[in-house]
């Protein structure tokens, strides 16, 4: 776990987090909950210094009053970094990190379609995973979300 | 050794070979010990705990109490998707896998298999 | 001679070479593919609204039907992430045995790639020598677990079903065989010509691309990025097992072959170390209804590459999220790249060869049909009866002919 | 006339061809799915898929030209069927023969090809254009192989006759041996002509669906299909007249036993060639047909000319 501990030791002695954000679940993975201000600087640390150097999903949650994002990173030993930010739903925006993987592109649209983010740096592109006539202002992972509401579009526009 | 037709001995030789393939609605297939068919109900066996209906993923079946003690079981053959959960659940074996496995039906109403207490093992379809 | 020159041809949704639907819009100069987009989200079923929906017992045999060729991956995915966070102590045969049917479901899934490889290129006796062979790792799963595919193995807190003693020798020798066959694969697919052709140099992929884009399993390891999830972050079993991770640096469709019959070849071993060691004692602990909340990661080298899921729980008998990340997703990325400036005949291979599951990629809603029907559509009604009258028109009619055969339903 | 209409329609017109292309399609994919292990269709299945597809509705796309459209499989069927008037089916002369006649009937043999790419460029859609294409693009790769290993023999019998020639080797049928090589070259770009793996190109399933036939259906298709099983025994009819054209002396009724035989046999080795390859792309199969195929011809045809050379003297 010395591997591990050293870089609890990291996150917290570089960006002065206190010890409970920065937990050590079991082997191999690390939770962080990150504040959003400073995301980009963590990121940024953890990928080029910390060399987590595989990005493994993008998990986009409702917690609320917030949507939470879980950058989930790897390193070639197995490590996985789970970085959560947390951003207010009023104004979901987020950096994208696609300069540093080109994958994430897929995730990033996923959050869009599926949560109502929005991702500062994503070019238009095409939408995915949702069908290009989804109507807009329906984000189907959100709590409030019920597939109720998509019939009710539907029947009011038909009738 | 590189070179083309490399495949033309054993090409030649499944000449004299028994087909892999089999006529299947002709010959029948047979399908292992523990395979996950059609389910069967034991009304008798049944206490009414309906714990097979909260874990069924796909809500296929349906225990209804029919008199004191007595229970039956509505199953869609349509909805189930054969995974044998209920079957593990089920405090008391009242459910069992069998082999049959062609259900395939052009009536949906005829697609749900009601076991009922009265007749015991029999099978009656709804109408 | 004429020529088509800057086509825009449609590969999907509905297209031969796909197995489901997806999009690939290629442009076309002469027989040379100029530029592609992808359109991916035709599947997408909302499994993860619907996992968030129903309890965890209900969710296991959701997510096995993610896929159905990489069933056993995805549930043991997320089996094994609900066990974290519950806190379930797994016991050592239970853990042997799902990494059992895991080695059999990647023997099952490279030996169904190699057909389907051999399809797309146009040598259907490889395909049916192929899945022929699949047929003895099919009835040892079937023989295992009951059914050929989603094979309901998984519990949370364990296995459903034990290994007994008599299967142990069957398994062994359908092993055998199939190393056998594999031997063989493995000599037709370096030594028959018309194979080589078609593989090497088509769908390259540098090392340097495999790592930047985010490749992962085979695809990846052709291209010498050493990474497998099964060494590097071992789960269940793959601790106690010793195995070698296939790279190759062919950096092509060629190597993608290698490396997948290479990988059949280790599972052979161990699926051997596996029978060998199997640990004695019991194959499920209770696990309760309700799980503890919390939160956990769990990674899985499934047949496709790393297979990813994360579950948060809410102290109920409901997931709080599930979050599925599909091996496909990361491959299909950079389809696009492998296929820029390439011959058109190449496309079916080099989308064949990332192992493409976008049933798994997508996990989508259904929409219903908005709005009237357009002037292009048919409502399956408006079909039905158009059908029945144009052969009506021949001098067919069905109405009576459903009176003099009745259909007959499936059951007696 | 009653005899020139029985011979148009019955024997060995369309009927009789019409069965024995359906006879040497069943053959071939019994074949094939022997070869692959498996059980294969049952003996009526060609019969069945032509009922099924005559009793379809023919869809013709709205933006096709639908004259070239519904008059190709025409053209292509008949053009194929008169090819096969001109070979010797039953003795050592066929139904019309002239000198010359072998020319007409690569020519002729040509025509369903050419009908492919009519047809397929006037569908106006994306991949039976494609289809298409490579249909006309691959005719000039394997054409030239062909023609040139069809002429050898015909040089060496010093005639363009067919039925001349099979008399020529009938009386002198040591010198068949010498066409071996030919007769094998003629087998691959015969494989080329019916499009079957490994030159199914042009109609290539996991790449343009269907190439050419994509967009047609119903009695089109039929027809089509109907045509690309006749094109498959003119075609080994062609070569067993050329390469193999013993015992045709010994009177029609063992002439014609023996033909039957012969074609088979041909299907029967097509059906070989094409289980143990995978498909080419049309670059490598170009460059196969010129890099080696020709010049394997030339120098059949260069040895045909030497051995008469020798003959002579």
């Amino acid at each position: 776990m010395s591997e591990e501990n050293d870089i609890q030791q990291e996150l917290t002695g570089q960006f002065s987090f206190s010890i409970d954000k920065v937990r050590i679940q079991r082997v191999r993975r690390i939770f962080a909950v990150i504040p959003s201000e400073k995301f980009a600087e963590v990121f940024d640390y953890a990928v080029k210094k910390l060399k987590f150097v595989i990005l493994a999903a993008i998990t986009g949650l409702d917690e609320g009053p917030t949507l939470g994002f879980i950058y989930h990173i790897a390193r070639e030993n197995g490590i996985v970094l789970n970085l959560h930010v947390s951003v207010p739903k009023e104004n979901p925006v987020l950096k994208t990190i696609t300069p540093y993987f080109p994958a994430a592109d897929a995730y990033e649209r996923e959050l869009v379609d599926l949560l109502g983010a929005k991702v500062e740096g994503l070019d238009a592109g095409f939408r995915y995973p949702l069908p290009d006539d989804w109507p807009a202002n329906q984000f189907p992972l959100r709590k409030d979300w019920k597939i109720e509401m998509l019939d009710k579009k539907e029947v009011t526009e038909n009738a | 050794m590189i070179r083309p037709g490399r495949m033309i001995r054993e090409v030649l030789e499944s000449l004299f070979k028994k087909a892999a393939t089999t006529k299947y609605p002709l010959v029948k297939a047979v399908m292992p010990d523990k395979f996950r068919g059609k389910l069967k109900f034991y009304p008798e066996r049944c206490i009414g705990c309906k714990i097979c209906m909260r874990d069924c993923p796909s809500n296929a079946i349906i225990i209804r109490k029919v008199g004191e003690k007595n229970f039956e079981a509505e199953i869609d053959l349509a909805k189930c998707i054969y995974c044998a959960q209920c079957v593990d659940s089920c405090p008391k074996k009242a459910l069992e896998s069998t082999k049959e496995f062609e259900l395939a039906g052009l009536d949906h109403e005829k697609l749900k298999v009601v076991f009922s207490a009265e007749t015991e093992d029999t099978v009656e379809t709804k109408a | 001679m004429p020529e088509p020159s800057n086509f825009r041809i449609p590969i999907g949704p509905q297209h031969p070479a796909l197995k489901e639907p997806e999009c690939f819009s290629i442009v076309l100069k002469g027989e040379k593919i100029t530029s592609m987009n992808v359109r991916l989200g035709y599947n997408h079923r909302g499994i993860e609204k619907a996992c968030e929906e129903r309890t965890y017992i209900q969710d296991m045999y959701l997510i096995e039907r993610v896929c159905g060729i990489c069933s056993h991956s995805h549930a043991t995915c997320f089996v094994q992430a609900v066990e974290e966070i519950a806190g379930l102590e797994v016991s050592k045969r239970a853990q042997y045995i799902r990494t059992l049917i895991a080695e059999l479901e990647r023997i099952h899934s490279h030996l169904l790639w190699l057909g389907v490889a051999g399809h797309e290129i146009g040598f259907d006796t490889l395909l049916m020598y192929t899945w022929r062979d699949r047929e003895g790792v099919m009835d040892v799963l079937a023989m295992l677990t009951g059914n050929r595919v989603n094979y309901g193995m998984n519990t949370i807190g364990g296995v459903r079903r034990d290994v007994t003693s008599e299967q142990i020798p069957q398994i062994l020798s359908a092993i055998d065989i199939l190393e056998e066959r594999t031997k063989y694969y493995i000599q037709i697919a370096t030594e028959e010509v018309t194979l080589r052709e078609r593989l090497s140099g088509v769908g390259v992929l540098s090392h340097d691309d495999a790592v930047h884009l985010g490749a992962v399993g085979p695809t990846a390891r052709a291209s010498a990025v050493d990474r497998d999830i099964r060494r590097d972050d071992p789960y269940a079993a793959y601790g106690e097992l010793s195995f070698k991770v296939i790279t190759d640096n062919h950096n092509d469709v060629y190597g993608r072959t290698l490396v997948r019959v290479g990988e059949l070849m280790e599972s052979y071993k161990m699926v051997r170390q596996i029978l060998k060691n199997l640990p004695e004692g019991p194959v499920a602990v209770k696990a309760p209804r309700k799980i503890p909340a919390g939160e956990a990661l769990s990674r899985y080298e499934a047949p496709r590459g790393e297979d990813v899921h994360y579950v948060k729980a809410n102290g109920t008998d409901k997931p709080e999220r599930v979050k599925i990340r599909a091996p496909t997703l990361a491959n299909v990325q950079v389809v696009a790249h492998m296929l820029k400036d390439r011959y058109l005949a190449d496309m079916p291979i080099v989308i064949a060869a990332i192992d493409p599951c976008f049933s798994c990629t997508d996990r989508a809603i259904s929409v219903r049909e908005q709005g009237n029907s357009t002037a292009g559509t048919m409502s399956w009604p408006t079909l039905h009866s158009y059908s029945i009258d144009w052969y009506r028109k021949q001098g067919i009619d069905f109405a009576e002919l459903n009176k003099k055969f009745k259909i007959r339903g499936a059951l007696k | 006339m009653a005899i020139a209409l029985f011979n148009i329609l019955i024997f060995p017109g369309f009927l009789f061809i019409g069965v024995f292309g359906m006879l040497a399609e069943y053959i071939d994919r019994k074949l094939y799915a022997m070869l692959q292990n498996r059980v294969g269709p049952p003996w009526y299945q060609p019969l069945a898929d032509f009922i099924k597809l005559v009793a379809k509705e023919d869809i013709v796309p709205e933006q096709a030209d639908a004259r070239v459209f519904t008059l190709m499989p025409v053209v292509a069927l008949t053009g194929t069927v008169t090819a096969f008037f001109c070979i010797p089916l039953w003795g050592t002369k066929a139904l019309f023969s002239f000198n010359g006649d072998l020319v007409v009937v690569l020519y002729l043999m040509t025509i369903p090809t050419m009908t492919y790419f009519l047809g397929g460029w006037y569908s106006r859609s994306v991949f039976s254009m494609i289809g298409a294409a490579r249909s006309i693009t691959q005719l000039f790769a394997y054409e030239i192989p062909l023609f040139l290993c069809v002429l050898a023999p015909a040089m060496l019998a010093n005639t363009w006759s067919l039925s001349e020639m099979t008399v020529y080797y009938n009386s002198h049928p040591w010198f068949g041996l010498f066409n071996i090589a030919g007769f094998v070259i003629a087998l691959v770009a015969l494989l080329g002509k019916l499009e079957k793996v490994p030159f199914d190109i042009p109609e290539a399933e996991t790449e343009i669906v269907a190439g050419t036939f994509t967009e047609y259906s119903g009695r089109l298709l039929a027809l089509f299909r109907m045509c690309i099983d006749v094109e498959m025994v003119v075609g080994a009819s062609l070569l067993a007249a050329v390469f193999l054209p013993f015992g045709m002396h010994y009177g029609s009724a063992v002439g014609f036993g023996l033909y039957l035989v012969k074609v088979l046999f041909v299907v029967a080795l097509l059906s070989v060639l094409r289980t143990i390859f995978a498909r080419l792309r049309i670059d490598q199969m170009i460059s196969f047909c010129w890099k080696y195929m020709a010049p394997a011809a030339f120098l059949q045809l260069l040895a045909d000319l030497i051995i008469k050379g020798i003959h002579a003297s």
